[in-house]
């Protein structure tokens, strides 16, 4: 019983190329070119789904994304929730269930690809219906640039889905020719199903293009920057509130046309048509002709208009004026509609059963505001339309056709073709427009705006459906009203009403007229809720497109990463850096491994990778000035060749970063910063340059990724280096805290003695295209000496065991550099640097101040958890119980041979040599205050 | 097809909820903003300080600002003492309030997980978590077998770029509908005869001296022996008529909602590195939010790219979600302080009261807030909870730094 | 000559990106090596006067745009910022010649050349891979042969020169530490062209 | 996405600048002097006007200069000087 509903001709189906399908396990048949819904309809299937809250049989009352009703569960190709019938295109194997209210998720990896692509143009056309095509032509004939966006799978709007007549042919030729034409403009971009879904500030938008299941990239999202818009989103046919309107069988006119048209559908064999609209005449008369018995058309209206009065008396079609439906029959299908005279008073009188499988509905229409409304612009309620309609106010961006309320073609394509002329001009374009195709000559349509329809069965609305996805009827905005609400914002949340997947398309002007009915008040003082983005649902994966996976965020890597990799190096991400975590040999773990690099480091030499670290040349006449406000510390001091550690702070005093200052030159130098905050350095030296300091002549560039660093640390390390350099490595020519230029392992480079370990050693800079060459040839030359390549982890390890903090480890935004014990590193002779009016403010005097001190445990081999509080006593009170500060550094000392960590302590200083308490994996451990440093108090071990 | 009703299993919102009175010539106390923190306040200066003769002013819609547009993420786990101390009376006032109030808020206490992306995290959760266990907050520290273990959908795979070492979990947080919250308040107020007058907006005050004696309105001047602002994001606006200057930023706060789906999402997920956090509400849809839009805006809409990282850290950690739709989005104007912290005391002005900078937190502080701040406007000094919160801190430099340490913001 | 050099940052994905070139749609390929020097100075100055004499032509004052100044090539980054790119083993020459002509007045010259490597889009289908990362208008009118600009492709900051708008070439010059990412994505959003 | 007039570059969009907050805020001639009422205005208050504010922005992805320009906090509507130099013009 395939398709009986189908045509044996028309529509834009291709009858060549049937497709298979199956909806809710039933094998169908439909053609390509239809939708789910058409093939359904075209099987005789009205039911869908049931209503999320009643369960009540639900039908296919749309034919565009408007429909509120027909939602589906994809399941094959791949299971997708949630998708209305009306916009899922028919594909051979689909698969798909009617959907009673909750959307299913795929637990399985979605296959597809997503991704986006920017796209500028001049005049930006949303919608390819008459006035779209017709703004569209007009601003490419311009030479102007132009996209064209349509949500629908071909060009052509409500065109496609009528039997109108443009230039005394059928409409669909005119568009074939515009659609030519745009096509073979160079700079026209045509984008078919893709459903602008966005507008944001200065004519930002975004679309959805869905490119298909098969295509390499199943959906794109265009991000689209126009000059000028033009806004021809066409209308949404409004259904009218009534009992027992959700019936499945219930259809809009409008749409029950397109499915003749389009799809070659009869959506049903006897119809009865309610309107309170000119509108649904057509759809009387053309079904009509397709061969459907329209039973009656009902209008509430006292007098059916005479045009179309006369059209249907020519058939032989009953006109039942001034009549309404008050109830329909039928489980899941309508059967039958119950109907009533209307007099003036809204009495009733004679009522009337009429047998009918199929009711077609309108109640005007409603203009396609929303990406107007989302940009911001005004609406306006139109007394004769029934609806609001754009009232100005958007930049640059202009309504036309249907979505301002004109909904003759003739209008449309008027309208369209103005608002591209006018476009085209604002953006700065010769425009004129063209010749126009004539269209038929229908009088304009009308309607009458009712709001409650009178229904003696039900009269408290329990039936009438305002909002049919999400089950709301005039009942439930009686409720909300009745508990005291007046804001349509309020009956929104109250009743869900507009919160559906359809975001209230065919329900949103129902309920503001209801309200407004119910409390006696205007429409346009109800007004309407927000409208906001997207117009239609877009899959979080389209969003997200090709940053997924590795290319989420940048992986950023040095020069001798490959290398680090080959050694079986972990890593750790430091803020987009991959930095080596430790070298684990067969058999190691994290424990063991590190506590070989520390020892190997203390007692002959590591290399570590240092490249992250952030570089700075600063140059200019007053860099030394420069340098002196913005580090605690006086760097003019500091002489050439030599190297000062230095300590940024921000302007409320707390510790910001840390580094060293290389003096290069006369007016030269070369900062570091850490490797997480290289970029947030150099924007705020940036910004006080720029904007504050700006007689001050400086410059700053960032060189970090121009050297590759390589740190030799350890008694050995002076050996190693001299096997592969020609510098003099001795104390007094090369005293730490010094550099050098020279040549290591044959290339040049700057080598500079600074120690992060508290040992002997060198940071060797090259290149960076050198970085791996030296790695391994240091890494050669150390070979006898078991040079052991080191990570983070030991670098902390052994950088806390000298009590260096970590800027972000030992600090968190609230600690000075006198909380760290730092005051060497803040000068009392400058007159000002960042962060020094702050010390003596109320907070930052305190004596009690939390301060970094070191704690060793009573427990030879606890290592107390990073992260762990301290408190005072020996047993813990009830909370809330006083901290006094926590551990922000912990590790197994190999030197030490025994756990120890760094902490702020409130009062530390004052508390060195007392005990203090963790709790620790449900005990309380105890700890001793101690200095934070831990190993070679005299800093002999850095001389080698 | 077995007809599955998620809407059916909510509750019915009552028959009755409250009034939209004239505001009369003067009343006790005014009380500005009648969003969450506006109704609280007045509903415990009249249950526990027995003020009735209060009016709620509402510029718009009652509860339409942020009330109306959050994640409603309820948690206590902050670091510091003072926030845990304000958070957690917050949170036991919640687990009474359905009682309290007779009105079901669907307050969910699924837990919240904050995950961990980075040693660092790690160390600052672990931080975190052993300090809200002295502070009476329930907090543990979670491996990411654990986490997988409480969020099954949740990507804890080690080759994500970002992967998930951990999190911190506490069991008694989650979630609550935000509307019957508000809802909830205003039908006890309205019942103990408390103004709540909408479409009121405040223009200006009434002084005398340094005292304010009443407000002006859209709606006729109002006389009032004190007046406290609830204005959230709107409160600069107010404070410049007096020419009080505060240290606030407004800014806009996107969420976003998915169609309705059958449950998937056991708990809340809130990540801070990646940027999202993530909960399903009663009625099946995905709520969503991320970070603040980076500049000043009174506009309650964000910018596109915003939602678009937010979307591409939800299908990281979520691969399931990859095709779920987003249904909605929409931002609030949040107040934003310097230490991410808000500000709730006195002011210059005798008789005037300030409650703002609640940022993209202050869903969760709801009662909390209402019940010191009645106390606060009843004794014109603070309660001890929210002392440490006064505006004196930017100058003393004593702030409670939330940022570094505890992170998440929502 | 040209001293021997290590390694690029894209050595190692130098088959990898010929092998996702698509022929006639686009082609991706690392030019290596290239002397990349920093210049800042004040384009009014007496200084810029100087250099302009010394590399053969003014660095250019209009923001956006590339001159070619004998064998080098002056990118506009700043208002008083340039990167002269020059062949390899240049580094050192334009160096001298450029702290010779600025002489004692306020300026700077540095030496970037491993600071960044520069990727070769090109083909047909050159801007519709880029504009899937970064969203400057790149339509021949208005971003022609000669313009660049610093902007984003992606998740990463580049500099992007169109060397030919007819037969459409881009440069990117990438930050090396970067290059991979950038390599990666440019294979990703290439890929389509090759089914 | 905002579209930001670079007065350098021209406009760009959002993503590619860094916002600085209120435009005309100088660190105090001399620190020491200055109260700690006033250091705290300084450090932390900022206007946060419904309307126009002047505003710094920097062009980090782009040219990494500074600039200021007026926009209204709830249109988003950007006032470009007409006074091209100006715009150029630097103020923290
Ligand atoms: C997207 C988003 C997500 C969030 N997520 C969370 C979360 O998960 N958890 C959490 O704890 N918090 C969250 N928040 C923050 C939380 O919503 C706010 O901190 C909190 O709601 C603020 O208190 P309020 O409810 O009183 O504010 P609001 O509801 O904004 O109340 C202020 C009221 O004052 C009114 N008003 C303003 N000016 C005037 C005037 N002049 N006259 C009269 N009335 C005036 C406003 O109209 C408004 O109704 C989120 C916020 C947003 C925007
Ligand atoms: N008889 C009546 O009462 C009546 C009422 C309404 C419309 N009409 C007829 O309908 C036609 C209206 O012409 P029109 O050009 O104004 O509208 P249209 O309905 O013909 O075209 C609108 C087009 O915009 C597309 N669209 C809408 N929103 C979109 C979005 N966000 N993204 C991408 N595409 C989107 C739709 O897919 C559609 O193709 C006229 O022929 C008119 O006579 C008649
Ligand atoms: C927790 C929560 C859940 C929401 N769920 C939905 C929803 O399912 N559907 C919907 O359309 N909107 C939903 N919203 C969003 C509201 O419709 C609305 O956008 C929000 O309250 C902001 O108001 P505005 O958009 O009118 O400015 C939800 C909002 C919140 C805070
Ligand atoms: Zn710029």
């Amino acid at each position: 019983m395939s398709n009986e509903f189908r045509l044996a001709g028309g529509g834009r189906i291709d009858r060549g190329r049937p497709v298979r399908f199956r909806f809710d396990g039933r094998e169908l048949q439909g053609y390509e070119g239809d939708t789910l819904a058409s093939a359904l309809l075209a099987n005789g299937v009205h039911q869908v789904s049931t209503s999320i809250k009643f369960g009540r049989p639900r039908g296919i009352t749309a034919a565009g994304p408007e429909e509120p009703n027909a939602l589906v569960q994809v399941e094959r190709p791949f299971p997708e929730p949630m998708l209305t019938a009306t916009t899922v295109e028919l594909r051979d194997g689909l698969e798909a269930t009617g959907l009673p209210g909750q959307g299913r998720l795929a637990t399985e990896p979605d296959p597809a690809r997503y991704d986006a692509m920017h796209a500028h143009c001049e005049v930006l056309v949303v919608g390819a219906g008459p006035a779209g095509l017709a703004a569209a032509l007009t601003a490419a004939r311009s030479g102007a640039r132009v996209i064209l966006a349509d949500a629908d799978t071909e060009f052509g709007g409500s065109l496609l889905g009528a039997d109108e007549q443009l230039d005394r042919a059928p409409a669909a030729d005119w568009v074939a020719r515009a659609v030519a034409e745009l096509g073979s403009c160079e700079d026209v971009r045509m984008l078919s199903r893709t459903s602008v879904f966005g507008h944001y500030e200065d004519n930002y938008f975004v679309a959805v293009e869905h490119r298909g299941d098969a295509a390499h990239t199943r959906q794109r999202i265009w991000r689209i920057r126009a000059r000028q818009v033009v806004l021809a989103t066409g209308a949404h046919e409004r259904p009218p509130v009534f009992a027992g309107n959700d019936r499945p069988g219930t259809m809009l006119a409008g749409s029950a046309r397109t499915y003749l048209h389009r799809y070659g559908v009869l959506p049903g064999r006897r119809a009865v048509v309610f309107t309170t609209h000119d509108s649904a005449y057509a759809a009387a008369i053309d079904l009509h002709d397709a061969g459907v018995d329209i039973a009656a058309v009902v209008d509430v209206r006292d007098v059916a208009p005479a045009y179309w009065a006369s059209l249907c008396v020519e058939r032989g079609i009953t006109i039942r004026a001034g009549a309404t439906v008050v109830g329909t029959s039928g489980t899941d299908r309508i059967t039958s509609v119950h109907l009533a005279n209307v007099q003036s008073g809204g009495m009733m009188s004679v009522r009337q059963v009429v047998g009918c499988d199929l009711l077609l509905v309108s109640g005007g229409w409603n203009p396609a505001v929303h990406l107007h409304s989302q940009g911001r612009g005004a609406l306006r309620y139109a007394e004769d339309v029934g609806a609001l309609v754009p009232g100005g106010g958007g930049r640059g961006v202009r309504s036309a056709g249907a979505a301002t309320g004109a909904f003759t073609t003739a209008e449309c394509l008027r309208s369209g073709a103005e608002a591209g002329r006018d476009a085209t001009r604002a953006a700065g374009y010769d425009a004129e427009i063209g010749p126009l195709p004539t269209a038929q000559n229908l009088p304009a349509p009308a309607g009458r705006t009712a709001w409650l329809l009178p229904s003696p069965a039900d009269s408290a609305g329990a039936t009438q459906f305002v909002d049919l996805a999400r089950d709301v009827t005039v009942a439930d905005i009686r409720k909300a009203i009745g508990a005291g609400m007046e804001s349509v914002e309020h009956i929104k949340r109250y009743t869900t009403i507009g919160t559906a997947h359809d975001q209230g398309k065919t329900s949103g002007t129902n309920s503001t007229g209801i309200i407004a009915e119910l409390l006696g008040r205007d429409f346009a003082a109800i007004g309407t809720t927000t409208f906001r983005a997207p117009y239609a649902p877009v899959a979080f994966a389209a969003l997200a497109g090709r940053d997924r996976g590795d290319l989420y965020d940048p992986v950023r890597v040095t020069a001798m990463h490959d290398w680090h990799v080959e050694h079986s190096a972990p890593f750790e991400n430091v803020g987009q850096w991959k930095r080596p975590w430790y070298y684990p040999l067969p058999g190691e773990n994290m424990d063991t491994a590190v506590l070989r690099e520390c020892h190997a480091v203390r007692s002959g030499v590591g290399m570590q990778d240092v490249s992250t670290l952030g570089k700075i040349d600063v140059q200019g006449p007053d860099a030394a000035d420069f340098l002196d406000l913005v580090y605690t510390n006086k760097m003019s001091t500091l002489k050439l060749g030599r190297i000062r550690y230095g300590l940024m702070c921000t302007a409320d005093g707390m510790v910001f970063d840390d580094g060293t200052v290389m003096r290069t030159g006369e007016q030269r130098y070369l900062i570091s910063t850490t490797s997480g905050n290289a970029a947030g350095v150099l924007d705020w030296l940036e910004d006080w340059l720029q904007t504050e300091w700006t007689h001050l002549r400086v410059h700053l560039t960032s060189v970090t990724e121009h050297w590759a660093t390589i740190a030799l640390a350890g008694p050995r390390s002076r050996e190693v280096l001299s096997r592969a350099s020609d510098l003099d490595l001795d104390n007094e020519s090369f005293p730490f805290m010094s550099w050098q230029d020279g040549i290591v392992a044959g290339r040049r480079a700057r080598v500079c003695r600074i120690s992060f370990s508290g040992e002997l050693a060198f940071e060797i800079n090259v290149p960076r295209w050198y970085g791996r060459e030296v790695w391994e040839a240091l890494y050669d030359v150390g070979e006898p000496f078991d040079i052991t390549p080191y990570g983070t982890e030991t670098m902390h390890v052994l950088r806390a065991e000298k009590g260096f903090p970590i800027v972000g480890q030992d600090t968190d935004g609230t600690v000075t550099p006198h909380d760290l014990g730092m005051s060497w590193v803040v000068s009392k002779k400058k007159a000002d640097f960042l962060g020094k009016r702050s010390f003596s403010r109320a907070d930052t005097t305190r004596a009690d101040r939390k301060q970094l001190v070191g704690l060793l445990p009573h427990d030879d081999i606890l290592v107390v958890p990073e992260g762990a509080q301290l408190v005072g006593t020996e047993a813990l009170p009830a909370p809330p119980v006083p901290m006094l500060g926590h551990v922000t550094s912990s590790y197994r000392s190999a030197v030490l041979g025994k756990g120890f960590s760094l902490a702020l302590l409130k009062g530390g200083r004052d508390r060195i040599g007392d005990t203090v308490y963790s709790p620790v994996g449900g005990r309380l451990v105890a700890l001793e205050v101690t200095e934070p440093v831990f190993y070679d108090k005299e800093g002999a071990r850095r001389d080698g | 097809m077995t007809p599955r009703t998620p809407g059916a299993e909510l509750p019915e919102h009552p028959d009755w909820l409250w009034h939209s009175p004239e505001p009369k010539q003067s009343y006790d106390v005014v009380i500005v903003g009648g969003g969450g923190h506006g109704l609280a306040t007045a509903y415990y200066l009249a249950v526990n300080h027995g003020i009735t003769n209060v009016a709620v002013l509402e510029g718009g819609w009652l509860a339409g600002g942020n009330m109306a547009r959050n994640t409603t993420i309820i948690r206590s786990n902050y670091l510091w003492d003072e926030s845990a101390g304000l958070y957690e009376h917050s949170l036991k006032l919640w687990e009474g309030l359905e009682e309290a109030l007779d009105y079901p808020l669907l307050f969910s206490q699924r837990g919240v997980l904050n995950l961990a992306h980075s040693l660092q995290e790690v160390r600052d959760s672990v931080r975190r978590v052993e300090a809200n266990k002295l502070n009476g907050v329930d907090a543990e520290w979670l491996d990411p077998a654990q986490v997988a273990e409480i969020c099954p959908i949740l990507n804890t795979a080690e080759d994500l770029r970002y992967p998930v070492l951990g999190a911190t979990w506490q069991p008694r947080a989650g979630i609550a509908k935000h509307d019957h919250v508000a809802w909830g308040f205003a039908r006890e107020l309205d019942r103990m005869g408390v103004d709540l007058v909408q479409n009121c907006q405040v223009t200006g005050f009434e002084r005398v001296g340094d005292r304010v004696v009443g407000v002006t309105t859209t709606r006729g001047t109002i006389r009032a022996g004190k007046v406290a602002l609830a204005a959230a994001g709107q409160t600069s606006v107010l404070a410049d008529e007096l020419g009080l200057r505060l240290p606030i930023q407004s800014h806009p706060l996107q969420a976003l909602v998915s169609e309705l789906l059958e449950p998937v999402h056991p708990t809340v997920v809130m990540s801070n590195a990646v940027h999202v956090y993530v909960s399903q509400a009663h009625k099946g849809e995905l709520v969503l939010g991320a970070g603040i839009d980076s500049y000043n805006s009174y506009g309650q809409r964000g910018a596109f790219h915003t939602i678009e990282r937010e979307m591409t850290a939800a299908v990281e950690l979520f691969p399931m979600f990859s095709r779920a739709h987003v249904l909605r989005t929409w931002a609030g104007v949040v107040d934003v302080t310097p230490d991410a912290s808000a500000i709730m005391g006195l002011t210059p002005f005798d008789g005037l009261y300030v409650n703002c900078g609640w940022g993209t937190g202050g869903f969760k502080a709801t009662p909390g807030v209402g019940w010191c701040y009645a106390h606060t406007i009843a004794h014109d000094e603070p309660h001890p909870l929210n002392a440490p919160f006064s505006l004196d801190r930017f100058t003393t430099g004593a702030l409670v730094d939330e940022h570094g340490a505890a992170g998440v913001a929502h | 000559m040209a001293e021997p050099y290590g390694d690029s940052p894209l050595t190692s994905r130098a088959d990898l990106l010929d092998r996702h070139s698509v022929p006639g749609a686009v082609r991706i390929s690392e030019i290596p090596f290239r002397a990349q020097i920093g210049l800042r100075m004040d384009p009014k100055g007496a200084a810029a006067e100087r250099i302009g004499t010394a590399i053969g032509a003014m660095p250019p004052n209009l923001p956006g745009t590339a001159v070619r100044a004998g064998e080098l090539l002056a990118l506009w980054l700043g208002p008083d910022e340039w990167l002269l790119v020059g062949g390899e083993g240049a580094a050192e020459s334009v160096q001298d010649t450029l702290a010779t002509a600025l002489a004692e007045d306020h300026g700077s010259v540095v030496d970037l050349s491993a600071n960044r490597t520069i990727l070769e889009v090109s083909g047909p289908k050159a801007r519709e891979v880029l504009n899937k990362g970064c969203a400057l208008d790149l339509h021949p009118r208005v971003f022609g042969a000669d313009r660049c600009a610093q902007t984003l492709l992606a998740r990463a900051g580049v500099i992007l020169v169109c060397r030919d708008a007819e037969q459409p070439s881009f440069w990117l010059l990438v930050r090396s530490s970067f290059a991979r990412y950038v390599a990666d994505w440019l294979i990703d959003a290439s890929a389509e062209y090759a089914s | 996405m905002l579209l930001i007039p670079c007065p350098w570059c021209g406009p760009r969009n959002e993503i590619e600048f860094h916002y600085g907050g209120q435009a005309e805020v100088s660190y105090p001639e001399d620190p020491d002097s200055v109260s700690d009422v006033d250091w705290a205005h300084f450090l932390f208050y900022r206007d946060n006007p419904k309307g126009v504010l002047a505003e710094r922005w920097s062009h980090q992805a782009g040219c990494r200069r500074w600039f200021t320009l007026r926009r209204n906090t709830v249109t988003n509507e950007i006032h470009v000087d007409d006074d091209a130099s100006q715009a150029g013009a630097v103020t923290r």
